[in-house]
């Protein structure tokens, strides 16, 4: 099993401003990856030492492509937005642990939570569930309208929620306060509960599903090695603030009230 | 056939090429990539008396072909070192040489370490870290009083069962005075350099990116100030050093050991590419091979090129 | 309309960036590129009593995100500064702010430079140079113990008709004692980072590639040092800070302000790119309405951001 | 007249093995471009500094393109042999001054000394010297028959002698000797002397014609600024070692006799 993959960038496309599509070509999708796994990408310029961290949005065997979803937020991510298709990237994955559906059956019901760019690897995972026969419903957090991205194809997978900070879309609030609006009966009605995002948003579903028994989120830290090597990206254990777990290696994948947030 | 090997107290080694402290774990994760016996040698992430939890995160930043580090000495604490991490390695490298970063808070604490690591039996070095920027206590102060670092030294020199080289600090004004005392309270050599006290600020919210502020700043930037103390302490001391900074490929690792190193340890570079260092290995011949040398021998007339 | 204008002791500026010294000349190669009267200010290369020739070629190496260079302060000696170079400044751009980068071999050639050049009438302000890593004498001693430095700069404030900042060397174990006692002795800021002492080496002829073996290392490579180094003589003194070390957009340039520095200076990122002042200078409006800025006074407010 | 020119990459070629044959395209050549000036390149990688000089071998004003000659040495050229077609590279220039030939006249007969990647300005002087109807002789030192580049370019324009420091072609020997077995007449015979090349051929040449009106070197150095202000690039005046002028403002092309190599 190897850990790194050159790939080639096959398509590269804006999809609204910002934020990015990126398809890579290569081996990387001979090996078995789950949901909720992350890639660790080598920006082609000397002077940027550190890899990036990519959420996996979608998995594709058949044409040996992979595609990941991110925002340019600075310096390494403006880089990589304007490596021209053809581009080899030096790429670490699948990395860490992706999100556990095995207890899933067909026909039960698994409920999705994102906001902004935590949303990529949420496609993956509810594509996967919907071909398990999972029924998936979304809930996705966004700043304004103008900030959604991948409507329509999650919408193909199941219903979708949107809450807007600025209510231009859907429910006028945060994730949180349309999860306490809407799903007051998420907890029991879910047998399943999955969520990637912002800092806020991940207290919002620790909290709410805190004794869910499968209930999941993703976090994210600035990360060195990528791998478990230095100690960069911990987190305490909630029951024991002694023991720290690397969200590289250990997660990013951790259940709720697993970790302190 | 290139012949890649050096002898250093305590250190046979099939090549002079060995991951830096705090860069590679304890080996284990490196391991699930690569045979680690093709490393020179592997040098562990500090030991320290108790188990330490480090800094608050966010603990890394970037900078220009550099990074910022406060990871902040976190390691399992000697008893889970001597009775895991280093049983771990000798059953599955045993023929891979281990030296060990050593840290505390106070003399007592390295002294304590010193010695109970010294006993491991893959354990063939000590490299004493008294130039940790990233913690309150027992960092950076050892590192930059002459005497101080002596005193260490000495106590440390007097418990254990290995070679010690005393890792320097590249954060004073003068590193010369510092080597001397060290190299006369009896270390078998120096490590340097250590990183580099550096700060980046987030311009959104005006305060440092790291939890801790400042973090030791690491990787290619540093390197011409490692060949620069290197080259300094190489003009004033015939111990051996094990050169660390910046170092990526062959080249670099070759214009270490010209400046006077004569091993050289991989930190940040592993980070970048987690083969780093057995890339570099497999390299080494060929680097050499441009300046027709078949061994590293030449880099031993060292003393007479450097005119300080 | 941002409002970049800024106003220190010596020195209202219109914008808060200048040319470093020694990467500008006297400024007349680059007004043959473009309007100096963009610039805040400028701060032109070493003066010192006698013309210097400088040191043997080859003068400059790159690093990894950086340079080092050996120039040894080649100048036409402060003769020709007063009679030829300044009087240019003068005529072509009256109302560009000169800040004149002093040098000397002793205290005396020190004052006597800072005695005359500060009687230019273009001359705004003083920086004085007591951290020049390259030249045999001069350089590097007056920056490094607080007592001389605050020996020496109290002499030039003496005779100076112009505020006096006094340019800092970041190859100091502690560089809080030597602000604190500069400022006690009359300076009106600080200048800060000059250059680190680094080293490269030709692993071919295994000789130091620098015909001065070491020179100093400027550029992206060390702008957490200068961030760390600004940040810490913010925590210890409210004298005015030019910035410096490593800045290449505006993203940099408000960085180091955040970290304390009051205005900025480019050396290195002049040879990169010889539009860099103007440049960054354009961007500044954009960068600060990233964070709703239409002025730099929040960058005032650092005093209550800064917790050492 | 501007300084900085974003060029376009239309053509790179591994002419012989570690030589590269560089075509450049854009607005720098609607500027009056000398023989002997340079160009100064940004490498396109945030790690990279410090511009990269190198001679300008062919200005072809019709297609917009300059065309460069370089050798691999360091990091910089192996990086810029890497970037594909259609790169832009930041170039400033044309930089320094050219080779003076305004006084040689239709008929007369010029010499034109160079070694290995030296030889790459001389092209283009030679080109217009040709053009300009001047009798072309060619000197060219290389280390061996293997190193040789641009062989029927040159011979194109006039007789070229080599010289190879193992004799594998031509001249055994450096180029000084072969000046000396075969040129012995040269600074009576020739009206312009012109040299570019590694600092042995250079001070062959400077003590050779060092009283010829008309002969002129160009010098190499480390740079920063490359236009004049930083002092990296100096040189001592022969007749007065207290004065030093730059290479890359006030050369990189001297008269012989003029400055200490
Ligand atoms: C497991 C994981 C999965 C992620 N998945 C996605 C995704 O699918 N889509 C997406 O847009 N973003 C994702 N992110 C965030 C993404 O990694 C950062 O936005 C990106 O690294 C920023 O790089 P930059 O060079 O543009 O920013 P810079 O600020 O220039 O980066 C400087 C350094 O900080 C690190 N850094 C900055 N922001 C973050 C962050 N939020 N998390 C971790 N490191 C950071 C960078 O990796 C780099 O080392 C993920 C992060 C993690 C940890
Ligand atoms: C006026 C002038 C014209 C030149 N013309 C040509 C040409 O037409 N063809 C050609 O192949 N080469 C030419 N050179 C040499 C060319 O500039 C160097 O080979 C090149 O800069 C090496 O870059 P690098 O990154 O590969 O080497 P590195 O060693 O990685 O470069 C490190 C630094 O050293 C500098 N450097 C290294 N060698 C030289 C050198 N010989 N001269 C100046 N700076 C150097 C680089 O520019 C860079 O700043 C010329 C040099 C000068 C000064
Ligand atoms: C993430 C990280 C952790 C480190 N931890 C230690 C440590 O525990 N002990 C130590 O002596 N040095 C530590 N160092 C310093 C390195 O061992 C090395 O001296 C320094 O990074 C310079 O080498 P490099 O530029 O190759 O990284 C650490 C460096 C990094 C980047
Ligand atoms: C080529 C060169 C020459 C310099 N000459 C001087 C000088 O004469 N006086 C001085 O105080 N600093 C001098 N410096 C230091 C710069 O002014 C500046 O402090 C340093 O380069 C850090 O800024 P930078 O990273 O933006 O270049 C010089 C720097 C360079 C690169
Ligand atoms: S990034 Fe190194 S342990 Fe997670
Ligand atoms: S390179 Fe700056 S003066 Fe010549």
């Amino acid at each position: 099993m190897s850990l790194e993959y050159l790939l080639t960038i096959t398509k590269q496309t804006e999809i609204i401003p910002g934020i990015y599509e990126l398809c890579l070509y290569g081996d990387i999708t001979q090996q078995p990856i789950k949901p909720g796994q992350f890639v660790d990408i080598k920006i082609p310029d000397d002077a940027h030492l550190l890899r990036r961290p990519f959420g996996i949005a979608h998995v594709d065997r058949q044409n040996k492509t992979i595609t990941l979803l991110y925002r340019v937020v600075g310096k390494g991510t403006a880089y990589l937005s304007r490596c021209p298709l053809k581009t080899e990237l030096s790429v670490l994955g699948p990395l860490g642990n992706g999100y556990p559906s095995d207890h899933l059956m067909p026909g039960q019901n698994a409920l999705i939570i994102g906001g902004g760019t935590g949303i990529p690897p949420l496609y993956e995972l509810s594509r996967q569930l919907v071909a398990k026969n999972i029924n998936v419903h979304h809930v996705f957090g966004f700043a304004n309208q103008a900030a959604i991205f991948y409507e329509a194809p999650f919408r193909a997978l199941g219903p979708v929620s949107y809450a807007t900070n600025d209510g231009s879309y859907g429910y006028h609030g945060h994730v949180g306060l349309l999860l306490d609006a809407q799903f007051a009966d998420a907890v029991s009605h879910y047998d399943a509960v999955y969520a990637c995002g912002p800092k806020g948003l991940l207290m919002a579903v620790d909290s709410r599903f805190s004794k869910h028994p499968h209930a999941y989120i993703s976090l994210e830290e600035r990360m060195a090695c990528g791998i478990g090597a230095c100690y960069a990206c911990v987190t305490k254990l909630r029951r024991n603030p002694d023991i720290q777990l690397k969200i590289c290696d250990d997660g990013p994948v951790f259940k709720t009230n697993e970790v302190l947030i | 056939m290139t012949d890649l090997t050096i002898s250093l107290p305590g250190l046979d080694l099939k090549n002079p090429i060995m991951p830096a402290s705090g860069c590679f774990g304890f080996g284990q994760e490196y391991a699930r990539h690569y045979d680690l016996n093709k490393l020179g040698a592997i040098i562990i992430k500090a030991a320290t008396k108790e188990p330490r939890l480090g800094n608050a995160t966010p603990r890394v930043a970037e900078t220009p072909s550099g990074m910022l580090n406060a990871i902040g000495l976190q390691n399992p604490g000697i008893e889970v070192i001597m009775n895991e991490r280093l049983p771990w390695l000798a059953t599955n490298y045993p023929d891979l040489p281990v030296i060990a970063n050593v840290a505390g808070n106070t003399e007592a604490d390295y002294v304590a370490v010193c010695q109970q690591i010294s006993q491991a039996p893959n354990v063939h070095a000590i490299e004493l870290n008294i130039s940790c920027p990233n913690v309150a206590h027992g960092g950076l102060e050892f590192g930059t009083s002459p005497e101080i670092a002596a005193k260490l030294t000495k106590a440390c020199v007097a418990v254990s069962q290995v070679p010690i080289y005393v890792k320097l600090s590249p954060n004073v004004t003068d590193i010369r005075p510092i080597a001397l005392a060290v190299e006369a309270a009896g270390a078998a050599g120096f490590s340097l350099i250590n990183t580099l006290v550096g700060m980046r600020i987030n311009p959104k919210t005006r305060q440092p990116i790291l939890a801790n502020q400042t973090g030791g700043l690491s990787g290619p930037a540093i390197k011409p100030i490692a060949i620069r103390l290197i080259h300094q302490v190489r003009s004033i001391s015939q111990l051996p050093i094990i050169g660390m900074g910046g170092v990526t490929t062959a080249a670099d690792a070759l214009e270490l050991m010209a400046a006077g190193a004569n091993a050289v340890a991989v930190g940040t570079a592993n980070f970048s590419d987690p083969f780093a260092c057995p890339k570099l290995i497999a390299a080494l011949p060929e680097e050499l091979a441009k300046y027709q040398l078949s061994d590293l021998s030449s880099f031993d007339l060292r003393r007479d090129l450097i005119h300080d």
